[in-house]
């Protein structure tokens, strides 16, 4: 695993800040969800990604217009990352009308397909094959496009996992699979469950390609799927990418994470990724002013975003019963209150 | 119209969907160049090719995701699951993430899937190899569930269910493959939630599916024979069930009988006794009698597996006793 | 006697169980040293230690399956499915070997495994996270399934499902984790397939479980203040459903409501209507009304996930309607 | 893989014509069980294991008293070289009272726990987790036991496969996972299917022990699974042993085996497992005489036990209710027929 402290070079600085900007969004995004689970202005879980910012969006700025991406319940990052508007993403969690999926998804299931964001799914392991179907279909259409799946150290343990990574490689499907490893599936240390040393040389039971990086390292990240996504187009077939990175929160909401080694997490702090590239970028000439000042506007717009969510209003209590099918008469059917008299 | 098997139902109704409508697609294990472990895909391989008529290996979860994934991005993918039995295998696909994808993202998402699965008991496959597995997903919306009894049922869901936006799991009765039956020359889609009047009579209804539909036609001839008058319906589709139809007989008949391939716990004959008491309780001379196989895994030996399910002796009985009652 | 919650007599029944026999141990996702994802394995880690209380990979099928092996080898396992939507992705295992594997071996192997799976809504988990999956597993013949709604119940089921020589699918509801009730201080196995009468009454049945429950004596009380005298059973077990208990009831009251947390076809509440119009038809003076969850998936948002399903003021409204009938 | 024609000098040699012996019988077994559903006589389906006796016999032989199998609906061969007798195993194709289970199981599940034979599994992968949990118990028990567990080179790339080695190896669990490299899964061979060369070395993603060996030499196979089985013992955990073999007949009753290259059968028959064994047993001084004498025995036993099979009763009708449970009053209660009226 090699480590960059220096910006590659290929990418354009501008693009590099909106990187910045972007990780940046995710950050304050995800402090201001936990803060309304917290409150409890918000049911259910969620699960933030803070630390993770670096995996996402470096492997969703790596694709071009059109590719795709699936991910899981942590997936506020990634779905943002691809482009979902702040606003109508926390409308989503906080159950409105105008949320992503019109308050029918929650905070596990975001989902904006106009931006290329396909999916987040909640069952371990169960979108890596439809991910693979969401590539087989751009061979089938010879589209040129490229899809992502992310997913868990954790999930590398699944049945779904290894039927999805050996269907993609003996077919040879434009899909880049990125582990975003964080040392833990829930509370239990990666050792405790997995008896390999690194988790990307399962590829080679798949015959697939693969790619080790330091997650936290946005550039590095970039770079490796950049390559993935370049040979998936050239037919050459996915890529399993393992990005080393830390959840710098619980699992989830009820979690405060009493499982891990001390030190460890501060330990990872130092190596945050919006630190890390906020230091590539200084090394690249930007002046720390302009730095603050990228922070401030996507502080600024979540919170904005966050304010125009929460006006927004609550579902419909009938549209409940819409977009069970695509033809809306079979639902609208049962719509009497499922009252069997 | 041609007499042909229900088997080359399917198949027809697979290759004149594929000849219709370039984004539709087969994949499941050896369903190429093998013909599929029923020959149900005799041919089509040599006539789409291999991009179309696609082998996978063994994994059916990688299947259903790659059809669910396929879906999404405007195909219609059409997926052999062999033994219906293997859905166990893939129920999360199917219930989990096919049934709901398209509710839990507010639409967004369209799931043209058909899934074929072959059904039933009979042929001595013993108790991993011959459940009604259209019972294991009732419960789950977001699904459509078809099972055609004959070969023009076979052909016309066929049709429909790939021509179909939602997805639609296509339930094939293994013991019905060498069955045979008129099919037009130019045969016409059969509606999904349709149920089909196969046998009109006035005594006593009798609803069946799949095998057991042929069962209920041969029982409605011996009653004839004793006068009773038993009309004999074929729901086709059990999710949704089309209740119209069964209600529309039952409040003539005032009596019947469902008769299914499976126990009675969970079943769609249960849900369509629930749904006739919650609809036309009062139009009932007769407790709805609801005849199902035995409460046990289905045995391998012949004899036992003849005994476990219902058959054509004893619906006659059992219709008696309603008529009777 | 003391006040317990639903969770700590949960713990409590595992806790007992394995201080009473030794082949009793628990495995599944970070039931140990976390506690379970629902805590309600909390301190078993500590007091039994890591042979007994095993934390596994993400992996259910391997779960389910190595509760399968160690059963037939003499070990009597507790697995833990955390949220029971994810036994779609263990659904072979435990419908097609786990329930089947005694019976296609003509009585080789034993089977005393108990399946522990987080059910239902109302916690604003969404689709995935929130159904009941009992009702997935009616139509296989070979499992016992109970669905206790009362830290009692919870751990007299439990009691009784560690010690049953077959499988038991133990389901626990997630929204009754907090809720509290009396445990005695040496509290008794609950038989499994035996309903309970919550509270006795006259006028009407009204059968419910699980958080449905708690619901349905919600609403019993309120009608109790209209003069309308319900009696409510909870089933504790839907597989077998215990029909007696209930038609005793009925064939006093002769009008039955059942509410359930989930859509009508293929649930439990469904067989047991069907099971009712079979045995006592006659007795009945209204009918029987089965109050469900709407026929969609679970929705997320708050207001929309209240209104899927049937809560205490709805099951007043149908029951009146009943007895009004 | 290294190829032996001289039989392992470490095995006496009257135990290696106690394999001849047990490899005939099944040879002879499977012959005649593939007569009786050609003529109709047994209904269903069977899969034959003719040509793969050298790894059922050479596997099971390596285990010790008390040691446990579990296997495929390929199973005929394992469950006779565990030492099931010929005529109730016959008897339970037969759909026989007197069959191994009752004539509730059938060709595909022949069990008899009584000479370890745990089950034989219809579903792909379902008993690879089984066998775990097996092992499991083993461990639990300190019971020193080992058990193996047999499967096709198909049933590789189904997810049971990957949970079940993996939870084998993190737990080191005393299991010797054994597959059956027979070219094909069904009607298609393993390249269209999985993309790497040597199934065995999946193992590597368990971080587990594995061997490759010819399982058309019976003793190779021994050795290999008495070594991954002593390893087990030891706490060293399991073993993945690829052992590659061919099947002579088609994969089901039904199957004429069209899809196979000319002149692939007839290659692989130059290397039938008992050709080889008897090769070397006359090398190792063991004249033809003696060998005949082990086949015509062995026929006479499979032809002697076939018609006792035949002469035993058909299950009773209420039978069909025994075994749901293990306390019969529950079934008992629905034996009224199925109605509910
Ligand atoms: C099939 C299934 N099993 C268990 C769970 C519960 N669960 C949710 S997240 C999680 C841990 C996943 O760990 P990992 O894959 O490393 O992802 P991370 O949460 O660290 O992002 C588990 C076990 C689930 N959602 N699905
Ligand atoms: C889950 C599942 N999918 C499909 C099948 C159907 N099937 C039975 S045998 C077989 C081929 C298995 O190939 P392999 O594992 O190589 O074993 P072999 O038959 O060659 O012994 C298939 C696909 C099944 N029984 N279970
Ligand atoms: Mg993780
Ligand atoms: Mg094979």
């Amino acid at each position: 695993m090699r480590s960059s402290q220096a910006a590659p070079a290929a990418v354009a600085i501008e693009e590099q800040l909106d990187w910045l900007r972007s990780m940046h969004e995710i950050r304050f995004f995800e402090e201001e969800c936990q803060r309304l689970f917290t409150d409890g202005l918000v049911r259910g879980s969620t699960h933030l990604c803070q630390g993770q910012e670096g995996v996402e969006v470096g492997a969703c700025r790596a694709l071009a217009d059109g590719d795709t991406m699936t991910c899981t319940y942590r997936g506020h990052g990634a779905v943002l990352a691809m482009g979902a508007p702040l606003d109508r993403t926390f409308a989503e969690i906080m159950g409105k009308a105008e949320g992503l999926c019109g308050g029918k998804g929650g905070s596990m299931h975001l989902t904006d397909v106009s931006v290329g964001a396909l999916g987040s799914f909640a069952i371990i392991g169960a979108h890596l094959p439809i991910a693979a179907g969401v590539a087989l279909a751009e061979r089938y259409l010879d589209s040129g496009r490229v899809t992502i799946c992310f997913f868990g150290d954790g999930a590398t343990n699944i049945g779904a996992f290894h039927e999805a990574l050996n269907l993609a490689s003996i077919w040879k499907l434009p899909v880049v699979y990125v582990i975003e490893n964080n040392l833990y599936g829930e509370y239990s240390p990666l050792a405790a469950t997995t008896p390999i040393e690194q988790l990307v040389d399962r590829a080679d039971a798949y015959g697939m390609r693969k790619e080790r990086v330091d997650g936290n390292d946005i550039g590095l990240v970039h770079r490796a799927v950049t390559a993935a996504a370049a040979a998936a187009r050239a037919g050459e077939g996915p890529t399993l990418v393992e990005a080393l990175t830390y959840r710098h929160k619980g699992h989830s909401r009820t979690d405060p994470a009493k499982y891990r080694p001390a030190g460890e997490l501060e330990e990872w702090l130092q190596r945050d990724p919006i630190l890390l590239h906020e230091r590539a970028l200084q090394s690249a000439g930007i002046d720390a002013e302009r730095l603050a000042r990228v922070r401030d506007d996507a502080e600024r717009a979540v919170l904005d975003a966050l304010e125009r969510a929460k006006a927004f209003q609550a579902p419909a209590p009938e549209s409940r019963f819409d977009h069970v099918f695509a033809e809306q008469a079979l639902a609208q059917a049962s719509a009497d209150a499922g009252v069997l008299a | 119209m041609s007499q042909v098997t229900y088997r080359q139902a399917i198949t027809r109704g697979m290759a004149d969907a594929m000849e219709a409508d370039e984004r539709v697609f087969l994949l499941g294990e050896d369903v190429g160049a093998a013909g599929g472990a029923f020959k149900v895909s005799d041919g089509l391989f040599e006539r789409f090719g291999p991009q179309r008529v696609r082998d996978t290996p063994i994994s059916e979860q990688a299947i259903v995701g790659a059809a669910i994934g396929a879906a999404i991005r405007g195909l219609r993918p059409m997926a052999e699951i062999m033994f219906a039995d293997f859905a166990g295998v893939c129920f999360d696909g199917i219930a989990n993430e096919l049934a709901k994808y398209r509710y839990m993202t507010g639409g967004q998402v369209t799931l043209p899937v058909t899934i074929r699965l072959g059904n039933g008991a009979g042929a001595g496959f013993g108790a991993q190899h011959s459940q009604s597995c259209e019972n294991w997903f009732l419960n789950v919306p977001g699904l459509k569930i078809v099972v055609p009894a004959t070969p023009a049922d076979a052909y016309g869901l066929m049709r429909a269910a790939v021509a179909d936006d939602d997805p639609v799991l296509f339930f094939e009765h293994k013991h019905l493959y060498n069955a045979r039956g008129e099919l037009d020359d130019a045969p016409e889609p059969v509606a999904i939630g349709q149920a089909l009047v196969v046998r009109p009579g006035d005594d006593v209804t009798i609803v069946a599916t799949q095998a057991m539909r042929l069962q209920a036609e041969q029982a409605a001839e011996t009653l004839a024979q004793d006068g009773i008058s038993a009309e004999v319906i074929d729901p086709r589709t059990v999710l949704p069930l089309d209740v119209a139809t069964v209600m529309e007989s039952v409040g003539r008949t005032r009596r019947v009988v469902v008769a299914q391939e499976s126990p009675p716990d969970g079943s769609w004959g249960a849900s369509l006794v629930a749904r006739i008491c919650a609809e036309g309780f009062e139009w009932l001379d007769a407790p709805p009698l609801l005849l199902s196989a035995d409460e046990t895994p289905v045995p391998y030996a012949d004899d036992l597996e003849r005994l476990w399910m219902p058959d054509a002796e004893r619906i006659v009985a059992a219709t008696r006793r309603t008529v009777e009652f």
